[in-house]
């Protein structure tokens, strides 16, 4: 409903997370910007994304896009994170634009995840 | 009340007194005429809006004529503040404030600078409170007018209003209070309080929405500008119908306010030291404003490391504040609990609880367990906890 | 409805629809939370409030987004003329209005005159109608805001706002229109008039006192300057807590109207025609307005040789007015009719009836046997009768 | 009830003004001012009032003061009107005192009716 200023799913998944937590091996970024705090764990196979885990200090929107995050590119291309867009999550959760600098710290933290991945596979 | 929450926001708004939604749906059939019209119908419409005066009056201790319906304390701010103001404009233009009032005041001051006044904000203590002496010493020659809240709407910190007014009239300066929050909810005795202008709203203890007051004491020098301009209506101080219906309906709840107030006090008390002790030893926990004095139907607190919006929404089914409800859809941290010295965090992570009438130990004991689950999930999804 | 007096003073308030009065009274449970407030009961406050906004912009034919929520009519005249031309006053300080405005908007202007703007006061024709090319004449290069009402409270009399707002749109002014006696009672389209501001209140159209609208047409150079000041609610145009079971109680008002607007002109223009004939045979009777023409809800007439008070007394049980509510208390000829060109005399003798949904043709008849008998003992009452 | 602008017993003159109309024989006095018109008729007879009748054109309080003047002046001395005063008028009727013009325009036309009354019946 339009008076409630979060979206069905941005309530899900903030209430429900499944992918909160930590990895054992694997690679990890930390981000903390715009007031925002995100930790993004990874573990790669074969070109692929195998697990992904994150943890977050946020509003419920950052939370919830993380988590959207994870559940949607567990088992993607390693490569895709290189084209993730902050968008997608505008869009998908209904996020009001005044959040949109805290998206785009997911973006990063996405982009550096893709690096620091891609390039543990290759060594 | 609707049972898929629990209401800990009264503060903000309370629901109707059931008493005074009867009164109001029983003046449907012959309370409609407008009261400036004379005829018979226009006399009962009189008749109401008399009985509700006089219900207010009582409650106050002061003459119905003293009172001005208005929309509203927002409206009563506006009109007490810079209706004094400008009538005093050629003495003076000196005001006071605080920075911790209601943005009803504190934007009417703003924009009475942008008017040529000049206007000092005091800051009060770390625990919310001004010392009247500090008060003193900002008064000059040219002074007119001071704007001091009772009972503050977020933290429920209590401003000396004697001392102040005492004070003030001692300079031959008019002392405005917005006691949006104590009217009904605390003793009020206008003739011992030397407080010239007083806006109050009825939404705030079991009255309905869409009506308020200000009183202006029939004092030589208190007076008003009109801030609305029209009929001539309410002494040409303030024009249009007046709602003969709501005016009733805040009166009865004024009645009913007076016959209960110290058993109200009482019951909010017990609340608020019940929901105390339930979250008292989380972790980084902190009062805003005071446990001890201040009103008790509003316990704020400030957490550490906790982002505010995410406790908001993890406290669901508990219908509690960040700061004020005006400033609920902003993301900014409180002002007031910044000028009580809060960080912006802690500021941010402030929740405002406010007990009312119908809230039992029972709400606020699951309200206090709630918090204390809340703030440790959000602790533990946080990155420090991977640490 | 109380029977032991007739209510023919409809356009000086008019009671709760009953399923109005429900609705009002359904909203007492559920619907009290503050609607800034961001939690699950301050979501059925803010639903509450939109399901208003659509109703009343589904009358209108706008868009929900162009209606502010004010206290009523007094309010919205007030915001709309002065809050407009505050806003325009860096292009220009000319405005134009009419002398037979309501006190609402004449008073404004009187203020924004102190405040140094300069003001055009069209005269009617004796019939009360403003001839559109008499408008266009008086415009000037700097020329910002015309204000001119839909239909006359003391008259009935309705202006040409399609001729007169298209000239405004040609010249780039503003338009204003006081439409709190045409809201819910005649078509208005706002898709097809061209308007800018428009102001209405819900208490006229038997919704509940104390909530009224502005419409600020979504088009560049039409903005308000608030004129209340206080939380960021309503786009920081107008402050203070919302009533939403006021809204809702408005929001339905407007959607019954619309369902009924030509039933309810057609009973109307019955109603009045029965009076008309029932005491357009009593010596000396003139109608003030047009009988033609005109709003058929209102009929004011004057006589010669009577005292209006004496006239108003003699004429209860039967509520009516004489010129408009908020003047009723003063002595004084109404303005409007003097407007007119009528003598103090006739202008003091003026009755005002004003019917509405409930009023029957029994009613009518009953209150013009009654008119016709005043006349006739006050006349006999009086020194020439002895001559 | 202070909510009606007229006291019950102006409402009660007003409706039932026993005394308006005409004397045949008698003194009369015409006086229009401030916007009241009033006649007043008397009939003396050794030295007291017999009969009083008035006729009046103004608002309520106007029309009951003219039939309180007359129901309380019938039988009275005519010295008696030399002493009225409009006061008795506002009081007994709570006439708001806006109108207090008015009231003395009956005060004036009662002296009058007593000077020539008084003036008659010497005569
Ligand atoms: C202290 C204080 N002042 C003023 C107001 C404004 O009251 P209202 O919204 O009824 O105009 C409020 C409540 O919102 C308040 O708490
Ligand atoms: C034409 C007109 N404008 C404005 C108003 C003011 O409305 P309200 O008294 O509801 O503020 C009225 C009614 O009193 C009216 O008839």
């Amino acid at each position: 409903m339009s008076n409630d200023a979060y979206s069905a799913r941005v309530r899900d998944y903030f209430a429900r997370p499944a992918h909160a937590g930590d990895l054992s091996g694997g690679v990890a970024v930390d981000i903390d910007e715009q007031g925002v705090r995100i930790r993004l764990a990874a573990l790669g196979d074969r070109g692929r994304i195998q697990s992904l885990r994150f943890r977050a200090w946020g509003c419920p929107h950052v939370i919830a896009a993380c988590e959207y995050f994870c559940a949607r590119y567990e088992g993607a291309p390693i490569e895709s994170l290189d084209v993730f867009q902050a968008s997608d999550i505008m869009n998908d959760l209904s996020v009001p634009v005044e959040k949109t600098g805290r998206i785009l710290v997911i973006q990063d933290a996405v982009r550096s995840l893709g690096r620091i991945i891609g390039g543990g596979s290759a060594a | 009340m609707v049972d898929d929450f629990i209401y800990l926001d009264y503060a903000a708004s309370t629901p109707l007194d059931p008493l005074v939604a009867e009164r109001l749906h029983d003046c449907r059939e012959s309370v409609f005429a407008n009261p400036s019209s004379n005829h018979a119908a226009g006399r009962i419409s009189r008749a109401m809006i008399e009985g509700g005066a006089q219900q207010l009056a009582a409650l106050l201790n002061v003459d119905p004529g003293t009172l001005i319906w208005t929309s509203g304390a927002t409206e009563s701010d506006n009109l007490g503040v810079a209706g004094a103001a400008r009538f005093r404009s050629h003495r003076g233009k000196h005001l006071v404030t605080l920075l911790t009032e209601h943005k009803a005041v504190t934007d009417v001051f703003q924009m009475l600078e942008k008017e040529g006044f000049e206007v000092t904000w005091l800051k009060p203590d770390a625990g919310g409170c001004l010392d009247p002496a500090a008060f003193a010493s900002v008064l000059r020659e040219d002074t007119q007018l001071a704007s001091i809240m009772y009972v503050n709407n977020e933290t429920g910190v209590m401003q000396d209003i004697e001392a102040i007014g005492s004070i003030c009239r001692e300079r031959d300066v008019l002392l405005h209070v917005d006691a949006a929050q104590a009217v009904g909810k605390i003793p009020i005795d206008l003739q011992a309080l030397p407080v010239d202008l007083l806006s109050l709203t009825a939404h705030k203890f079991y009255g309905p929405k869409g009506i308020g007051a200000l009183y202006i004491a029939n004092r030589p020098g208190c007076r008003v500008d009109p801030i609305l301009f029209g009929g001539g209506q309410q002494r040409r101080i303030r024009p249009g119908t007046l709602p003969a219906d709501l005016i009733a309906g805040l009166g009865l709840a004024a009645e009913i306010a007076q016959s209960r107030i110290e058993t109200d006090l009482e019951h909010l008390g017990k609340l608020r030291r019940a929901l105390w002790a339930a979250i008292r030893d989380v972790e980084g926990v902190l009062v805003n404003g005071d446990i001890e004095s201040g009103f008790p139907g509003i316990l704020n607190v400030s957490v550490s490391g906790i982002e505010g919006e995410s406790l908001l929404l993890e406290l669901e089914p508990i219908c509690v504040a960040t700061g004020s409800a005006c400033n609920s859809k902003s993301q900014e941290p409180s002002y007031v609990l910044r000028a009580l010295g809060r960080s912006d965090r802690l500021a941010q992570s402030a929740v405002r609880f406010s007990m009312g009438r119908p809230t039992t130990e029972a709400d606020v004991e699951f309200a206090g367990r709630r918090y204390r689950q809340a703030v440790a999930r959000l602790r533990d999804l946080a990155p420090e906890a991977a640490a």
